[in-house]
């Protein structure tokens, strides 16, 4: 029988998948926003069932807190009655688009028929660390010893942006006007 | 040829097929849409779903390299859109239409 | 859930309640706001309706739920009437995370002719390991619920009420968060039965600089160990919430009352069930970090334990097992009444910030000094654990 | 994982309640008399003169993109407070006060830049 995990993850994932396909797909770009939201949140509960609990913490913070935040403010701030049309238009090239993506989900669609005719090589969920605190102190003492270097590069590049993203929304450039 | 009735069972597979469908929804919205902001949005989409298959690497690995690795990608993520976001609003007051065709007149 | 059906249904049933918890609590809070404040201001308050007027709430939800539906001309749909429904779910998702009372343990008992085996409960909704994690991550989604009131109900002006209300929301997130972090690196862990646990009992002993000192009249909580992160920490929690002295979008002139301008009948009242639930969860965060959370000052657990089985209370000791964690129930609501009170009483005496007061006070005031707390509280553990 | 399924259990409840309450307060009220002065957004009694979406200042996701940026150098502090004891009992104070220093130095200098210019300034 469906034991709760699986039952969590097929949720979880049917969810995330959704509400992912309506950030694609619908015209009004403030729902596809939402859907994001809702993809983020679904995303964070697939990390809860790979018992990665602090992750599914930051990404509730960063992803659904923050960015998608920003998202819906910036658009509310644009004059959004005169959208134009939502999805690029040229038969060629969106023939192209379409078939590249197509014939992906055709490989994805036959790898998993393929595998799964066969005898699957199920390998069952190794036993989660002792504690999600200790799991955690371990991401924590890695992430300061082997991985100490790119934590400062991280720390510029956040500095980088601080400065740069300010002095982005300032510039009033631009050589043509709207054609 | 049957398919196998065990087949249900989640495995470290069945995470990578769920990364990859939310990877090609993204993509594919990437491609087809015109409005700057629903792409940097699908943009999102696809960096989540790189996520979800480093965790489960990490978590069927049993190392916490992967979740080290999530943390990094989420800061490039937020950096992305945050700057994306910036030059989308220049180009809205400049030119008051947010379409992918005007980011090539945005210089100086 | 659970192992079997007794354990799922008590999950269940507990799950229910803390949902209870929260929704029956914002009307003794609203009844308890409008005496005080009337207290305050030297007159009576609702107490006409009822013994002290407590039933003017159940009055006053029985006519918001029969008032008008009105739906504003150019407003949409999804969002008008979604902006309510997230405006309930942070506040008690938060709450549910955070532990009310200690864990009991049930041994083998039989009932209704059948053996049910040893069980072990906590009073708390779901307990994830890195509990203040996820509280912080769920709670941050309030902003969302202004976002759709604002834009759903197509009014200027409650668009930028929403814009303020939220960015004023955003930006005191950051200083709740970084006054977190002074007090999880003294406690050395993210979940809340550890860090209760080191708030027990004995009186206040700290370690400076090598030496460790011990002062017997202060208990062991973490208030002494991190006064100024205590500090703005509560204050972050009232720009959280949007109360006062922070409530500027609701309040301006032509904002009349902000986001929530175009509700009216029951949608009206689930923004205030939001409100109060995010000064729920921020209360007893507040107690949980720096008030020793659901223990008793200077008595250890145990000693409850032992004092109710011997006090002949309880003659099963199941029932004793549950009657200690019920004790320490109450003691935690005590607590959380206390901050709650203390959130109203601000109310009525401090006056309300200009907006680029506020946003300043936000940014360049309480920010740094949280990292300037953080800063302090390394610099000092790092040489007084120093291991000689 | 139960602790998982007891959170989208909940989550389940506080929707369907939310959901409950609004059919329940949009049936039960007298029938909606639409009338086009009361439809009207309210202005505090001024007539609107144009739609919401009309220009707002754009301030607003100027203070978003900051508080990302610094919403992730307080998410790097979680593990570094998780850490912290561990790091000085063993010996290496010194190391991980001085890696989070130069971290939290930078912080400092964003800010610093931040406050002088003037991006946060609100002038009304």
């Amino acid at each position: 029988m469906l034991s709760s995990a699986d039952f969590l993850f097929y949720f979880l994932g049917l969810v995330s998948l959704v509400f992912g396909l309506g950030v694609v797909l619908f015209r009004n770009p403030i729902y596809s926003a939402l859907c994001l939201v809702i993809t983020m949140i679904s995303v964070a509960g697939i990390f809860g069932t790979l018992d990665a609990w602090f992750i599914a913490g930051v990404q509730l913070i960063v992803y659904a807190g923050a960015v998608t935040v920003l998202f819906v403010m910036v658009l509310m701030l644009f004059d959004l009655k005169h959208e134009m049309k939502t999805f690029s238009k040229g038969v060629i090239g969106n023939g192209v688009k379409l078939a590249a993506s197509g014939v992906l989900l055709g490989m994805l669609g036959t790898y998993i028929w393929a595998t799964y005719a066969t005898e699957p090589t199920f390998k069952p969920l190794p036993a989660a660390a002792t504690s999600s605190i200790k799991a955690t102190k371990d991401l924590a003492t890695s992430l300061f010893t082997t991985y100490i270097f790119s934590f400062e590069v991280i720390g510029i590049l956040l500095l980088v942006i601080a400065v740069g993203a300010v002095t982005l929304s300032r510039i009033t450039g631009g050589t043509h006007h709207a054609d | 040829m049957p398919i196998n009735p065990e087949a249900w069972k989640v495995g470290l597979d069945h995470y990578l097929y769920l990364s990859s469908l939310l990877f090609i929804f993204g993509m594919l919205g990437v491609l087809m849409r015109r409005n700057v902001i629903v792409i940097l949005m699908c943009i999102e989409l696809m960096l989540n779903a790189v996520n979800i298959s480093f965790i489960a690497f990490s978590r069927y690995a049993e190392s916490t390299n992967g979740q080290v690795m999530v943390f990094f990608v989420m800061t490039i993520a937020a950096a992305e859109a945050a700057v994306g976001l910036a030059l989308a609003v220049t180009v809205f007051k400049k030119f008051k239409e947010v379409n992918i065709r005007f980011f090539e007149h945005l210089k100086g | 859930m659970g192992k079997d059906v007794f354990e799922i249904v008590v999950n269940c049933v507990k799950m229910l309640l803390i949902f209870l918890v929260m929704v029956q609590l914002v009307p003794i809070l609203v009844w308890l706001e409008r005496r005080v404040s009337a207290f305050m201001q030297n007159r009576f308050g609702p107490n006409r309706v009822g013994p002290l007027g407590l039933i003017q709430l159940l009055a006053d939800a029985v006519k918001f739920l029969f008032k008008e539906p009105f739906f504003p001309e150019k407003g949409m749909a999804v969002m008008y009437y979604g902006a309510p429904i997230m405006a309930l779910i942070p506040g008690a998702l938060a709450l549910a995370a955070i532990p009310l009372g200690a864990p009991f343990h049930l041994e083998q008992f039989t009932w209704l002719g059948r053996e049910w085996g040893p069980y072990d409960f906590i009073m708390q909704g779901y307990d994830f390991g890195v509990g203040i994690v996820i509280v912080l991550g769920v709670s941050s989604l309030g902003a969302y619920s202004l976002l759709m009131a604002g834009w759903g109900s197509s009014n200027k002006y409650s668009l930028l009420g929403a814009l303020r209300a939220s960015a004023q929301m955003v930006s005191y997130e950051l200083a709740l968060g970084l006054s977190l972090v002074g007090i999880l690196m003294v406690f050395n862990t993210f979940s809340f039965y550890d860090i209760i646990a080191q708030q027990t009992g004995m009186p206040l002993t700290f370690n400076f600089f090598g030496k460790v000192h011990s002062i017997a009249w202060l208990p062991n909580w973490g208030i002494f160990f991190n006064p100024l992160g205590a500090l703005i920490f509560f204050c972050a929690s009232f720009a959280e919430t949007n109360r006062l002295p922070f409530d500027l979008p609701e309040a301006e002139g032509e904002l009349v009352a902000g986001f929530h301008t175009e509700y009216g009948g029951f949608a009206l009242l689930m923004f205030y069930i939001g409100e109060y639930g995010h000064m729920m969860v921020a209360s007893a965060l507040m107690a949980t970090f720096y008030f020793g959370g659901y223990t008793i000052p200077y008595v250890a657990n145990e000693s409850v334990a032992n004092w109710v089985s011997s006090g002949g209370l309880a003659t099963h000791p199941n029932w004793a097992a549950f009657l200690t964690s019920l004790i320490f129930f109450l003691v935690f609501l005590l607590k959380v009444f206390l901050f709650l009170l203390i959130y109203i009483w601000v109310r009525w005496t401090l006056p309300r910030f200009r907006y680029d007061q506020l946003m300043d006070l936000g940014w360049k005031t309480m920010l740094p000094w949280a990292l300037f707390n953080t800063v302090l509280t390394a610099v000092w553990l790092a040489f007084s654990h120093r291991p000689v | 994982m139960s602790a998982l399924l007891a959170f989208l259990i909940f989550v389940g409840i506080l929707a369907g309640f939310g959901a409950f309450l609004i059919i329940l307060s949009s049936s039960l009220g007298p029938r909606p008399k639409p009338n086009p002065a009361k439809n009207m957004p309210y202005e505090s009694g001024v007539a609107g003169t144009e739609t919401a979406e009309s220009r707002v200042s754009v301030k607003f996701y100027l203070t978003a993109i900051l508080f990302i940026i610094f919403d992730i150098e307080i998410i790097f502090m979680y593990p570094w407070a998780l850490s912290f004891m561990d790091f000085v009992k063993s010996g290496q104070g010194m190391y991980i006060l001085g890696a989070m220093g130069i971290f939290i130095f930078l912080f400092v200098v964003g800010l610093i830049w931040e406050v002088k210019s003037k991006a946060l300034d609100w002038n009304r």
